[in-house]
């Protein structure tokens, strides 16, 4: 995705917070401010910070539901397939095709594919395995997954000035700003 | 929706609507949550106790590598199952394990479903435990075959003969079932663990820690848009197990509802067996979670309240249990059918009545004294209760297989059934094998969600427009 | 050395195997290793290059069979002959005829030949005896040919020694016999009914006038003969004419299960009792001790302690007015102490007996005293049935004697070391002989003792030279029938061991040792060919061996052996007189001495007062005298009633374990299908006693103990070796079949036996159904009373169309006597392994085949009834829905078809199946080593490995074999066409197989029939086999 | 905390996670391709066998008939292999003494078999019956190839289920007339399937596809 560009490179300005009320504040204040690409960072789920920080609704649910539904019908179909066109038998005087002793299997299907698709699918729109990623070039930033709370403006954001934004942040009364290199 | 992992209710509040103890001792921060559970998995000198432990654990894997290799070297017949009674012990074990395996996403993905905020500090190794059960339970299909290498072509796959499973038999529902729960139930643990992984990663004091928990934790940076994806997928992923699980343990007792032997063939059984492998499979979180939050002193975020819970659980279920013994004797008188009537005619007063006592005694009659608070307070007398419901539902099992088919239609075929040394070698063994698994688990990952922890603490709260 | 070098190209038979053993004798490394190691040459055979067959022995790869597609098979050898014999094509089977004797009595057989490896037997549809069907001792004849414990080398006190070396020796003794006119010389032989042996050993009684010849076989009727003389005064031969007769009165005869003729009589029995004709149907009553095939089908069977049949006998004869029986012993006539049952019984009988004039017939059982035999022929003689029912001719067997007394007098001259040269033919009689006969002992006296048998056995162990015997499938010999028909034994293989024939073995004593026993049938036939009117035949003299037989012989040698056996030689019939009273029997007086009058009461008389009981001495119904102790398929075999296996055991009734306070409970491990855990006696008799496990009859007569001989064998085999206890040690030569004074002590311990079905009630469960003949004929639709079978309509499912063929079956337990041939056919068919005791305790026989057995009534003497149960072939099969890898499925002509290759072994399919005929192979069952096994197995089935289940076929192989030769043919299947391996052996005639969709077929009709019933049939599995009602012809009289 | 990965393992982390799907999915087909190659079939392999016996000379050179040497072919489930003597019947005069046919005359001598190398091996648990083959009119090549192109004989076919199955399913697809069944030259018309539904009628050939046909 990045092209070549020759290190250092600023990837944002990183505001840490004490508790997520703060960081919600900030993420409010810095929306208003204008600034499009923004990221926040906790140690636990917020839902009050995703509204700040811009709802935008997730594809996620639809992936599932569409993986489901593949898993159902090639479950169904495989059995079908295998037991009135493959090889047909008599089997203890049963039709070829008796769907009611194929409805576990496909249900079992369904789930499966339904599963997969809900982990994978959300670890791809997550853009997850992701080891590398700027944010991490902070030492403080390993509080993330503790006790501390980030908001982070990106270089990316037309708003974007190194030192206008680092300044903006001083003003919502972070713990401490810095800037995040890449 | 995304409520999920937050409690929607200041959990103060929770405490003072529901009574009883809180799901977490007061005086916890984010950061002292944090530190006093990675603490288990990142001290450095692992403590003596886990050590004996885990070679008691893994001797007994030894007796059924030992019990497994003889078997391939011999053949079932080294075992005690006969003609008539063509299943025994392998397949006891295996529904016994499968119905433990069934707590842990039950705690998961039901109890995040309905939003109850105490599943948080059980359902990491609940869940744990549940994989590691089903990986036990998985092991016995398998061996039980007269022919085990050949297991493959019970998988459909293009193959040079031009045939295919018949998908008409219980046990083909099986392989599917049981391979879709496992998987299932991994992922779900995984992705509880994603969180958790990159607290360890970011925490870990050796370089091999950070790399290792850092691959696993994939990247994870907590981004606020990652959470809200994380979330809706963890709920997908309740949404599908809840009807998994119960599917699961239906197919199992499909394994015997299909078969027209009498005792088997009976349309109570799905029900009766998932409510009996939530039954076994809540006994068996107590009976672990009892001694690990004494040993690992985690008595504040396992607290009263979830033994009580669970304790609660239990006794429900346990009823279902016990109706559904009542209403199989009572189908079988109704049903006027002479096969099926002698069924629970012999179970009481055939060779095998004493082992039918012994079922009631333990799954019916003695967990009643759950009724009471005194013992639901009393972490002892829970324990005991739990082990006994563990043999009961153990029992349960064996009379199920056994008793049925000893005594099936033809009078001229009835016979008997006894188990050999290397039916409870292979069962001891894999109990040696779950305890093994486990041990590493808390010695290697955290056994509490600390992400989930930290949410439900009282400073999670935000306060809008401060 | 072996009858090659004679054979003539134009011989009939199996010439051409004796070609290609030509070859391999001219072949000078086999003979050197015949000189030097004595080779088996089962190994030989076995070996490809050797075995002129290309045909690999199936099954080997089975193990691998798994990995069809993924595993590469090793490289295999392929070994055609270096010069076919013509009439052979690879790949198909022959059929040779031959006959089986046993107890000098013979049946005739066909043996398939597979490359000329004898696989399997049948019966000979020809031959008299046999009418197609056999007994289980000939269907499991072929692993007795390739048993490989059989006594291999000829050795002298264990030393291998070429037979050259025993010739010498023997020559030695016999030249300095000749000055003695042979005083020292002693042939010992069997039941001789060979007219060629015969002559050979009168031969050499001529040369050596002073030798003598005794005969001591435990399994041939001996009190028969006895009773015989006792009443005509000779020795007559007593042939029965079932088919003739309306009523039958069976005193303690097991007519239809064991002795000679038995599968002819089983046969013609069935033929009268078919309820489509009602009425021609026959009224058995029988006198019944040890619980057997007969008293089983009996109409009206009254449970008696042997003793007591002598008394009832007289007192029935009496009753129709037979003169000369009163004046028995006071004991017998005590009729006023019997109980008003038996006393109605008695007149019932007789009223029928006398109601049947001509028609009737009283049969007495080979273990009853000769005094009984001989009442049984007055009350024949007064009831006119000699002649019609009961044909009295020449004895069959050559020169019958009194057994006993011989053995007795052989016994006494070795004491007195009288025996230079001691010849043993066949038989153990250091095994066998009674206890108070010390022949074991005795013989150790003699100078030189040689003993040809087929195994090293006891008596082996006390002679100086054992010689292996050929088994009747490798040797030339000829035989007689129940009716004297003779038949030619021939050869279908050349002995595996290089054993000796008896003719080879007698022909030593002449002046033309190496004559093979080819030579000798021949020329004695030859020489009889004038009075068989044939014509050429140089009469008198014997022709120089292959010298000029006339081309009529020679046709006639043709048809003989062709056929099976000889046209014209059955035995005629001839009148004879009972002569004066019959005096009691000894046994009688001494049973009534220790129990008083009470002892001839019969029927419920309470046993005698002191506890002492009455023991009853019967050959095993499995292993006989012990002749076929190391047969596995007839020790595996569930014994007919008790269902035990590998064992014999101290049956007792009821009520008498009740007094003993004895008995067995199923244990955990197997529990009623297969282990017993019971009580160990001690068996006091006459100052000897013998451990054996107690085991409760119900129907066994009270206060006595019936125990099979033939067990406790010490040198059978590995098979054999210590199984059972030994009856022997208990038996006098005063009592041989029954006796007085038997004391039972409880020991305390306890010992497992391996019965197969130990759960004899029916619960109900509608296995069997009955009704009484008058029933049945005023309303048949009696016997549909209760049955649940579901409409076909009842289903969600459309129906699966059988076009073309549709197989059934059915089996009239009407007819079924429970004698096994059946099981062992099936085992010998289908290459069924024997799993051995323990196993057999686990509860893991492998028959396809069993035939339950089922009473009802009360327990002091039930009703029994045997019902074999195949696979039902069900049409809605519940074992095929729940396997996993579709293993077991339907054909289109709707057979249950069992794939064996691609079963993964989850037994599943066994717990599904309502009637648990599925057998599953736990363990490796299967024999992969033992070369000469391999020969005596059918290369049309595969062998099973472990770890897959396997259940019956419907013989598969038979029918596709058939609907080939159809194909190839153009022509449509015939009824008949096809016949399963258990419906050919049947003598009852109980099996029928064939086309559903062909309603003129056997089967079809007979399941149109009323009396046709399904098992389980409200389970709505469909079953294609079904069954055949019972119909008893009870007596009104007497009432059920 | 100082970075732990570098930037690259992004992209290693994702290729290797697409990787694994398609490097199964690989090995799985590459299962079944070998399954079926002539690796496990030893299809196509020529044998060696005790004497350099040549199809290719006796049938295409000079013209026996096939049944000369299998004669059960058509009476038997065997085919038969010739006996030494049928050898011998022609090289007791033609290349009597050619050193390759020396294990054929000491074979007649000693009286001791030759050790054929079985080609055609079917597992033990299958039986095949040529003689029904034969006569509903299915040709020797078409399961044993253009034999008389064979120097030395191999397996033309690979001779598993799905191959047999093939033919029993649709046999109008394979049958030939029956005067044909034993010529090599002999090729299907293009109208194969339009003669082959003749012949399946005129030789009442059915389609037999239950285990218990070749399976006992």
């Amino acid at each position: 995705m990045r092209t070549m560009r020759t290190p250092p490179f600023v990837y944002g300005v990183m505001a840490e917070f004490e508790d997520p009320s703060a960081l919600v504040e900030a993420a409010n204040r810095t929306r208003e401010e204008g600034y499009q690409k923004i990221d926040a960072y906790s140690p636990f789920p917020i839902e009050a910070l995703h509204d700040a920080l811009g709802k935008h609704h997730s594809r996620l649910p639809l992936v599932v539901l569409i993986g489901g539904l593949v898993g159902c019908v090639a479950g169904y179909g495989l059995q079908y397939w295998v037991s009135a066109i493959a090889y047909p038998i008599n089997v203890g005087g049963k039709p070829f095709h008796s769907w009611p002793a194929f409805i576990p299997v496909t249900f079992e299907c369904t789930i499966l594919a339904a599963a997969l698709s809900a982990v994978l699918g959300m670890l791809a729109l997550n853009g997850l395995p992701m080891p590398y990623h700027p944010v991490f070039n902070v030492p403080r930033f390993a509080l993330a997954s503790r006790n501390r709370f980030f908001l982070v403006i990106e270089s990316r954001d037309a708003k974007f000035d190194i030192d206008k934004t680092r300044a903006f942040l001083e003003t919502l009364k972070p713990r401490e700003v810095t800037t995040v290199e890449d | 929706m995304a409520e999920g992992l937050v409690p929607n209710e200041d959990p103060g509040q929770a405490v003072a609507a529901s009574g009883g103890p809180p799901v977490i001792a007061p005086g916890y921060t984010f950061g002292s949550v944090t530190d006093k559970i990675s603490a288990i998995v990142l001290t450095r000198g692992t403590p003596l106790g886990w050590w004996l432990g885990f070679l008691l654990a893994f001797a007994l894997v030894n007796v059924l590598l030992v019990s497994i290799t003889y078997l391939l070297v011999k053949g079932v017949g080294i075992w005690g199952i006969d003609i008539p009674v063509g299943w025994g012990f392998a397949i006891v074990n295996f529904v016994w394990w499968i119905g433990i395996g069934h707590a842990g996403t039950l705690i998961s993905a039901i109890l995040l479903l309905l939003k109850q905020t105490w599943r948080t500090s059980i359902n990491r190794f609940a869940e744990a435990m549940t994989l590691f059960a089903v990986s036990c339970a998985g092991l016995f299909p398998l061996i039980h075959m007269g022919r085990p290498w050949l297991a493959y072509w019970m998988v459909p796959y293009p193959n040079t003969m031009g045939v295919w499973p018949q998908f008409r038999s219980p046990l083909v529902w099986d392989v599917f079932a049981v391979s879709t729960y496992a998987t299932v139930s991994l992922m779900f643990w995984f992705v509880g663990l994603i969180p958790d992984l990159a607290t360890l990663r970011d925490r870990s004091p050796s370089r091999a820690g950070r790399v290792i928990y850092g691959m696993l934790a994939m990247g994870w940076r907590g981004s606020a848009r990652h959470w809200h994806r994380y979330e809706i997928a963890y709920l997908l992923l309740a949404g599908l197990a809840t009807p998994l699980v119960v599917s699961v343990h239906t197919v199992v007792s499909f394994d015997f509802a299909i078969a027209i032997v009498p005792g088997w063939h009976t349309t109570i059984f799905p029900p009766y067996f998932v409510a009996g492998a939530i039954y076994s499979g809540f006994a068996m979180v107590l009976t672990l979670a009892i001694p690990i939050r004494a040993i690992y002193g985690l008595e504040d975020f396992i607290t009263m309240r979830h033994l009580q819970n669970m304790a609660k659980v239990m006794l429900v279920t346990g009823l279902i249990v016990a109706y559904g013994y009542l209403v199989e004797a009572f189908i079988a008188w109704y049903s006027g059918d002479r096969f099926e009537r002698f069924v629970p005619f012999n179970r009481v007063t055939g060779p095998y009545a004493l082992f039918y006592a012994a079922l009631i005694l333990c799954n019916v009659v003695i967990p009643q004294a759950l009724w009471l608070k005194r013992v639901r307070n009393s972490v002892p007398v829970l324990f005991v209760i739990a082990i006994i419901v563990n043999v009961g539902m153990w029992l349960e099992r064996f009379i199920i297989v056994v008793t049925s088919l000893h005594r099936d239609f033809l009078t001229s075929s009835w016979g008997m059934y006894s188990p050999t040394f290397w039916d409870w070698a292979t069962f001891v063994g894999t109990i040696g094998l779950f305890l093994a698994l486990l041990f590493l688990f808390l010695r290697f990952l955290p056994m509490i969600s600390i992400a989930e922890m930290r949410a439900i603490l009282p400073e999670a709260k935000v306060e809008e427009g401060r | 050395m072996s009858p090659l070098n004679s054979s003539k190209p134009d011989n009939a038979g199996p010439r051409t195997w004796w070609r290609a053993l030509e070859e391999r004798a001219g072949d000078p490394a086999f003979q050197e290793l015949l000189h030097n190691e004595f080779p088996s040459q089962v190994e030989a055979i076995a070996d490809p290059v050797a075995r002129r067959t290309f045909l690999k022995l199936m099954g080997a790869s089975l193990a691998l069979g798994g990995f069809t597609g993924c595993t590469l098979q090793p490289s295999e050898k392929i070994v055609p002959y270096v010069r076919q014999p013509e009439e052979l094509i690879p790949g198909r089977p022959l059929f040779f005829a031959t006959a089986m004797a046993l107890g000098g009595v013979a049946i005739g057989l066909l043996v398939e030949s597979h490359e000329g490896r004898p696989t399997k037997i049948e019966g000979n549809p020809l031959h008299p005896g046999s009418l197609g069907a056999t007994d289980a001792f000939a269907q499991a004849a072929v692993l007795g040919l390739y048993d490989p414990d059989r006594s291999q080398t000829l050795t002298n006190l264990g030393d291998i020694r070429p037979w050259s070396a025993f010739l010498g020796e023997l020559r030695a003794a016999l030249a300095a016999q000749q000055p003695l006119k042979g005083a020292g010389v002693r042939i010992l032989t069997e039941s001789v009914s060979s007219p060629t042996l015969a002559a050979q050993i009168r031969d050499v009684l001529s040369r050596f006038p002073s030798a003598k010849w005794h005969r001591w076989d435990p399994a041939s009727g001996e009190q028969a003969r006895a009773g015989a003389r006792l009443a005509f005064g000779e020795y007559v031969g007593v042939r029965y004419r079932f088919d003739r007769a309306d009523v039958i009165l069976a005193l303690d005869s097991d007519f239809l299960g064991c002795g000679p003729g038995s599968v002819r009589y089983a046969r013609d029995f069935a033929e009268r009792r078919r309820p489509g004709q009602a009425g021609r149907m026959n009224r058995l009553y029988a006198l019944d001790s040890m619980p057997s095939s007969t008293g089983a089908r009996a109409d009206h069977r009254l449970p008696v302690r042997p003793s007591e049949v002598e008394g009832l006998a007289r007192r029935i004869a009496a009753a129709i007015g037979v003169g000369g029986v009163e004046q028995a012993t006071g004991s017998s006539a005590g009729g006023q102490t019997t109980s008003d049952q038996t006393a109605r019984w008695i007149n019932a009988v007789a009223k029928d007996l006398q109601a049947h004039r001509g028609s009737s017939l009283v049969v007495a059982g080979d273990e009853q005293p000769a005094a009984v035999h001989a009442v049984a022929h007055a009350m024949n003689a007064a009831l006119g049935n000699a002649g019609s029912t009961v044909i009295y001719t020449d004895p069959v067997e050559a020169e019958p004697a009194d057994q006993l007394a011989s053995l007795g007098d052989l016994v006494n001259d070795m004491n007195a070391g009288a025996v230079d040269l001691l010849v043993i033919i066949g038989g153990n009689p250091v095994y066998t002989a009674p206890a108070d006969v010390p022949f074991g002992a005795a013989l150790s006296k003699v100078r030189l003792r040689v003993h040809l048998g087929l195994y090293d056995d006891e008596t082996s162990a006390l002679c100086h030279w054992q010689i292996p015997e050929t088994h009747f499938l490798e040797a030339w010999s000829d035989a007689r029938a129940y009716d004297g028909t003779a038949s030619i034994v021939q050869p279908l293989i050349a002995p595996l061991y290089n054993g000796k024939s008896a003719h080879e073995l007698l022909a030593a004593f002449t002046d033309r040792p190496e004559r093979s026993g080819y030579d000798i049938v021949r020329d004695y036939w030859n020489a009889r060919a004038a009075d068989l009117k044939i014509g050429g035949g140089d009469g008198a003299a014997a022709p120089k061996p292959g010298a000029g037989f006339s081309a009529a012989f020679e046709s006639a040698w043709r048809r003989w052996l062709h056929d099976g056996l000889i046209p014209g030689t059955a035995l005629s019939a001839r009148t004879v007189a009972v002569r004066g009273p019959i005096p009691s029997t000894s046994i009688a007086t001494m049973i009534a001495g220790a129990a008083g009058p009470r002892g001839a009461a019969g029927g419920t008389a309470p046993p005698p007062a002191d506890g002492a009981l009455e023991i009853v001495f019967r050959s095993d119904p499995s292993v006989l005298d012990g002749r076929f102790a190391n047969n596995g398929w007839l020790q595996e075999l569930p014994k007919p009633i008790t269902k035990l296996t590998w064992d014999n055991a101290v049956l007792v009734s009821p009520k008498t374990a009740e007094m003993l306070k004895v008995g067995g409970v199923p244990s955990m491990q197997g529990g009623e299908h297969g282990q017993i855990v019971s009580d160990v006696v001690e068996l006091r008799y006459r100052g000897r006693s013998v451990k054996g496990a107690a085991f409760v009859v119900p129907g066994h007569p009270d206060g006595c103990a019936t125990v099979h001989l033939g067990y406790g064998r010490t040198r059978a085999g590995q098979v054999g070796s210590g199984t059972g206890f030994n009856a022997n040690a208990l038996r006098t030569s005063d009592a041989m079949s029954f006796g007085p004074g038997l004391q039972i002590a409880r020991t305390g311990e306890r010992y497992s036996l391996a019965c197969t079905q130990y759960h004899h009630l029916m619960e109900g469960r509608g296995q069997v159904r009955a009704i009484t003949r008058d029933e049945f004929v005023r309303n048949p639709s009696a016997l549909k009373e209760g049955d649940q079978t579901p409409p076909k309509t009842l289903t969600l499912y459309p129906e699966h169309k059988y076009e073309g063929h549709k197989w059934g079956m059915t089996i009239d337990v009407n007819a079924c006597i429970g004698c096994n041939a059946c099981v062992v056919g099936c085992q010998s068919e289908n290459n069924i392994p024997v799993v051995g005791k323990a196993q057999v305790l686990a509860g893991r026989e492998m028959h396809w085949l069993r035939i339950d057995t089922y009473y009802r009534g009360p327990v002091d003497n039930p009703e029994t009834y045997f019902q074999p149960v195949p696979c039902m072939q069900c049409e809605n099969a519940p074992c095929e829905v729940v396997c996993p890898v579709g293993a077991t499925v339907h054909s289109d002509e709707g057979l249950n078809d069992m794939v064996y290759n691609r079963c993964v072994g989850t037994r599943y399919c066994s717990n599904n199946c309502p009637y648990k005929v599925r057998r599953f192979n736990f363990l490796l069952y299967q024999d992969w080593t033992t070369p000469s096994l391999k020969l005596g197995r059918n290369p049309d089935v595969t062998v099973r490995s472990r770890g897959v289940m396997e259940k019956c076929t419907y013989c598969v192989q038979r029918i596709n074999e058939a609907k080939i030769d159809a194909e190839k043919e153009e022509r449509p299947l015939k009824d008949g066409d096809i016949k399963t391996a258990c419906q050919q052996v049947c003598p009852a005639d109980a099996i029928v197989f064939g086309d559903l969709n062909d309603p003129g077929s056997r089967v079809a009709q007979l399941q149109r029939e009323v009396r046709n019933y399904a098992l389980l049939a409200e389970l709505n599995t469909r079953p294609r086999t079904t069954y055949l009602a019972v119909v008893r012809n009870v007596n009104p009289e007497l009432g059920e | 905390m100082p970075q732990i990965f570098h930037r690259s393992t992004n992209t290693i982390a994702r290729v290797s996670i697409f990787g694994a799907v398609f490097f199964i999915a690989g090995l799985l087909l590459l299962a079944t391709a070998v399954s079926r190659s002539s690796w496990v079939t030893e299809a196509g392999v020529p044998r060696e066998q005790p004497i350099q016996f040549s199809h290719e000379r006796h049938v295409a050179g000079n013209g026996i008939d096939c049944r000369y040497c299998h004669t059960s072919v058509e009476d038997s489930a065997f085919a038969g292999i010739p006996p030494t003597k049928t050898c011998m019947n022609c090289h007791s005069q033609i290349f009597s003494n050619s050193p390759f046919l020396e294990p054929v005359r000491e074979s007649f001598h000693t009286d001791r078999s030759i050790e054929w190398t079985r080609v055609h091996d079917l597992p033990d648990f299958v039986y095949f019956n040529h003689s029904i083959h034969v006569h509903k009119g299915v040709g020797c090549t078409t399961c044993h190839g253009q034999v008389d192109r064979m120097p030395l004989m191999w397996q033309a076919k690979s001779l598993q289920m799905e191959w047999c199955v093939d033919c029993h399913r649709e046999p109008e697809r394979y049958v030939r007339p029956r005067d044909a069944v034993f010529s090599v030259e002999y090729a299907p018309p293009a109208n194969q399937l339009e003669l082959g539904t003749r012949l399946v009628a005129e030789y009442h050939i059915q389609k037999l596809t239950s285990c218990s046909t070749c399976h006992r």
